[in-house]
């Protein structure tokens, strides 16, 4: 069963990765499998400086889902390549670092720094810092800085894929996804939390400090995938699906609208050894459906003729 | 453990506590021991049942109150959206668990240990008065708001030196924190002081290990709201002495008193 | 214990609704419950003429949610106040029009037969026709158009309370409530379905004939609080809540950040007397919570103090 | 039946049916029987486990196989999510009925009634014959594509004349589609045919009812996914003759054949 992906040019024995900022490290999950068979890993947001995150509480349980404001918590770009990056099985398994900033300058030192590290196999970069555009609307929610991003990471990262990751919180993903595509992005990785809230009716308080938080997990599958949807259709580069993926099957959904490889987030909570159980039952899965690869399948959903429509 | 710390064990028995006086509240719950190679008093495991499908998404810490002979059991009480359906479960239900996890209480066999229990907050004393190679150097102090019936205490009493006050009115509340004040100041020097409890519980046993200079002999055992128990959500942080993030569940639950900060911020 | 609420003028026993497109004409609830004891009845979407809505199969269920792809099936202006209005007990229950159509024309003529009906109470705008704006963006998710459309069905309708729904598919909630509030809206109602999609790994086919459709039910209600939050700063109208209510306390979760009132929709199909269950389950939660009232309590969450923030 | 019609009863018995030929996948789910004033056989229920809290959102719509003796039965097959779930309940589990929903075939006592089921679509009939003032005037014609201990035939069979045809294998389904068209052939064309399967199966029932000037003879019972099974959602449509929408929750779940189109679109 060949479950190999090539993904701009970076080669992965399977499309199942993990979503930044809900596997660590990726050496919190060792107890729990060997990260050798995961597709990648990618690391949680990293800034050029520590960052102690968002005050407590910064989680709260939905409906198949949950809300964070972790709110980039890190120990900066020194320690991880110090502390952490020699530590992960990089040969085995490609790592891609997670790129948080509030900058162009941010952004483009920490790719410079990232994309020289032997161990670091691709760039994520996270447009989603709420307040570098002063205009009010945040960064991953403006075509232009989306764009820019792109641009002055790729500028000091030709070496190395960079994928950038959307939010879903636009009115028109398309738009947004042609920005980064633009800017001269690799990839494109979507979707990143939808901002949502929860309340206490009893203490008449917000579950999160932070008041407003993300939404992931099986909740927004419906909303990941629609988002893919509308994005491979938008741009030619590839795109890997995230947002409530907890099984082989969900893996093939989001491949099947279009995605070349998919991130596996809070399913790593509902179980530690989750990516691990999605990559091995993936084969099984593809072989009960009659595929030998994922090549043919990739974007093979079947849409209803033109007089089926609206 | 690599490979080994996350199995589908089989439920053996929900065993209600102290029915007569809290109804449906208070349960001891016996899994299938999963294939551990070692664990310590202190630390806790992640449950989540099979049958929560996709609603609720994280799995729930409890400390461990024995891991022995092929059964884990876990202290509970029954209080939100996941207890509740804890309580329901039935004899070979599956469950998910991982663990154990965290870090466990110290254990100094030649000194005498104080331990500081509130409400539930004795569950991981029960497994580690049964692992103590010399029982009769402790002394338990234990604070109570629900009958006795719920809590594993008259078990723990016939094994160590024990004693307990009960809140039974808010008023109550200021002769708790006097007596936990009078046992830690009674205490000798030289021991441990081992406190697991509410949070504000833990805030007087704290200030109170400062005042006395016994706060690198005192360790507390800290809850937090957690999703993934393993230190890497990050959701389950609290300050240290710096002021840096640590996270409970896997730089904790157990901390010396000096080393974190408690209360929100 | 007093639930009622004051909505735009529009008195209303208590602050439950039935949410459009979830409720039928309320006929159908008929055998599940007293209408009378509802705080209000939104009817099905309504267009000037019948139409048959999208093809089949239009509805799949996602994790704690739904997506529909229905289309406005409705028997039409006409049918509805010759066959339905007169047969609903809107002397007792508050009957709300929900207006669907794709032109400001449409909307005008719309408002002006149902604000004439007796039976009427007050009218909710549906702004998220597809294809009304050449432009591209959708109706509801463009604040030109959506103040346009207000401002049209205001005109028509000066003696009854019009209501705007908005949809949730937009960068910036805000600036849509404002534009509604700027036409001239008494009220807001907020959220209509998240866009979204499912599929069949097995089949290759969308789970839907239409692909993407709206999602509903609990999965969304931190969706739907956020954006009522953000909504409720924005303007100084009132606004119902509506997305993934399903209980008294999600109810007064949603009057805690500002709602007026809610709307219960995808509840319905939970269990049919969701929403009767829900009026009749609220007074009693209000009296364990030591509340006479929903005056005093609506908007009081305790936001936590500025040093706080992210 | 006003405020009447929305009940939590409790689960009696789960009684898997052909076991040893299929595990695990056919089942006589035994409920409390609601306080129904009155029912029609080819009615339908929709039910909710409450263990299912809100992660299944829909109710399951499931023919009345039997409502008598403060007992309701429903047959199903353990195919998807809901099913599954529906075949771990246990004796004393919580779930939400309503119902009876639709309209219910049409009965004439004093005429031959031609029955036509197509496995599960047995189910409804079970209630229809047991309910019949004139069981000997039915005449029975079963397709199968499981063992005959999975479905009500053999009871039925001691009650009715009763025929049936095997799909063992894709190849079978010609035999079963000549066998059908006979069976409609040789009926007395002054009764009632009363066709429940899947939406091929009734297609040719469609079919040739047409062809021999049955449609207006002919009854057709449908199956579509349903949200609500009371006619609001909208979201069980299917085409009338005039090629309009209706609900099959509620319009249905029964047609005359002439009434509506099969096949989507
Ligand atoms: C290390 C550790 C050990 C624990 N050991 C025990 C034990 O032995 N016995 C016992 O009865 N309880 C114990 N608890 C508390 C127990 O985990 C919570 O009571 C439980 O998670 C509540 O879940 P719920 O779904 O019923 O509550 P809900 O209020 O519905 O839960 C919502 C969320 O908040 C979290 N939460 C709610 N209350 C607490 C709390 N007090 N602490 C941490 N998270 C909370 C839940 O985990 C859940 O994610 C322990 C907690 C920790 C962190
Ligand atoms: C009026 C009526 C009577 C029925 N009577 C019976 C009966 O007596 N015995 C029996 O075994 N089955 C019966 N069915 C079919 C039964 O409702 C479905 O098998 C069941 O809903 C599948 O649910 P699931 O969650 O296991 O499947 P999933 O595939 O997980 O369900 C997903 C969704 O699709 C819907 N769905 C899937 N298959 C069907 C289907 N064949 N028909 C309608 N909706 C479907 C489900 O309701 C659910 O909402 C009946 C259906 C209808 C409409
Ligand atoms: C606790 C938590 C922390 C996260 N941290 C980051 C982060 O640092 N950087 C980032 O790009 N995305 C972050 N995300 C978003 C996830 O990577 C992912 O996009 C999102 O959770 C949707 O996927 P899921 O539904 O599978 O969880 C975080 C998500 C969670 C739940
Ligand atoms: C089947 C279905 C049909 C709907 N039809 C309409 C409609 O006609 N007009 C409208 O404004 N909203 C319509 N909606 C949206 C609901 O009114 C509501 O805004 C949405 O479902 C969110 O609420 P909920 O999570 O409580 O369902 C429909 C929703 C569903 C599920
Ligand atoms: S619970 Fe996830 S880091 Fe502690
Ligand atoms: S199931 Fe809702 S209209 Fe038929």
């Amino acid at each position: 069963m060949d479950t190999s992906v090539n993904l701009a040019g970076l080669r992965l024995k399977n499309p199942v990765l993990t979503a930044s900022g809900t596997f660590g490290f990726g050496l919190e999950f060792e107890p729990y499998g060997d990260l050798a068979v995961l597709g990648g890993i990618v690391v949680k947001g990293l800034s050029l400086e520590p960052r102690q995150g968002n005050p407590m509480p910064r989680l709260a349980e939905t409906p198949c889902g949950m809300l964070n404001s972790i709110g980039i918590q890190n120990p900066g770009l020194e320690a991880f390549v110090r502390d952490k990056l020699p530590r992960l099985p990089w040969r085995e398994v490609p790592v891609i670092a997670n790129l948080y900033a509030c900058s162009l300058d941010e952004f483009a030192e920490l790719a410079g720094v990232l994309s020289a590290e032997q161990g670091v196999a691709a760039l994520e970069v996270n447009v989603s810092c709420p307040n570098v555009s002063r205009g009010g609307a945040a960064f991953g929610q403006d075509p232009a800085q989306i764009r820019a991003v792109a641009e002055a990471v790729k500028a000091r990262c030709a070496n190395k894929p960079v994928m950038v990751k959307l939010s879903p919180n636009v009115t028109d993903i398309a738009v947004c996804a042609r920005a980064a595509e633009d800017g001269g992005a690799d990839a494109l990785s979507l979707i990143n939390t939808v901002l949502g809230m929860a309340v206490d009716a009893r203490t008449r308080r917000p579950r999160l400090a932070n008041v407003v938080g993300g939404l992931s997990g099986p909740a927004v599958k419906p909303v990941a995938l629609r988002c893919v949807h509308q994005a491979v259709r938008a741009v030619s580069i590839p795109v890997v699906g995230v947002g409530g993926v907890c099984c082989a099957e969900d893996v093939l959904e989001f491949i099947l609208v279009g995605a070349h490889a998919v991130q596996v987030g809070t399913a790593n909570f509902m179980r530690p050894d989750a990516a691990f159980a999605i990559a091995s039952d993936l084969p099984g899965l593809m072989r009960g459906l009659g595929l030998d690869g994922l090549e043919g399948y990739r974007g093979s959903l079947i849409l209803p003729g033109p007089g089926r429509g609206g | 453990m690599r490979h080994g710390a996350c199995r589908e064990v089989k439920v053996l028995e929900v065993v209600p506590l102290g029915q007569s006086k809290r109804p449906g509240e208070f349960f001891e719950l016996r899994l299938e021991l999963p294939d551990w190679e070692a664990w310590r008093p202190g630390q806790f495991v992640m449950l989540r049942p099979l049958s929560w499908g996709l609603e609720l998404v994280w799995g729930r810490p409890f400390s461990i109150a024995s891991a022995d002979r092929g059964v884990l059991c876990v202290l509970f009480q029954a209080l939100g959206r996941g207890t509740r359906r804890l309580a329901g479960l039935r004899p070979g239900d599956q469950v998910l668990v991982w663990g154990p996890l965290g870090n466990g209480f110290a254990v100094d066999p030649g000194k005498r240990t104080l331990i500081l229990a509130g409400g539930m907050g004795l569950a991981p004393f029960r497994a580690y008065v049964e692992r103590h190679p010399a029982p009769d150097l402790i002394r338990l102090f234990f604070a109570h708001r629900f009958p006795l019936e719920c809590y594993p205490f008259d078990y723990l009493s016939g094994l160590v030196d024990a004693v307990r006050v009960e809140e039974r009115s808010p008023g109550d509340l200021a002769l708790v924190i006097d007596a936990l004040r009078a046992e830690m100041a009674a205490f000798d020097q030289r021991g441990l002081i081992l406190a697991c409890g509410p949070t504000p519980f833990l805030g007087t046993v704290r200030d109170r290990a400062l005042e006395l200079g016994l706060a690198e002999r005192t360790q507390l055992s800290l809850e937090e709201r957690m999703a993934c128990g393993v230190g890497a959500c990050l959701g389950c942080a609290v300050k240290d002495a710096g002021g840096g993030n640590v996270q409970v569940c896997s730089r904790g639950p157990v901390f010396w008193a000096g080393d974190v900060q408690l209360g929100r911020g």
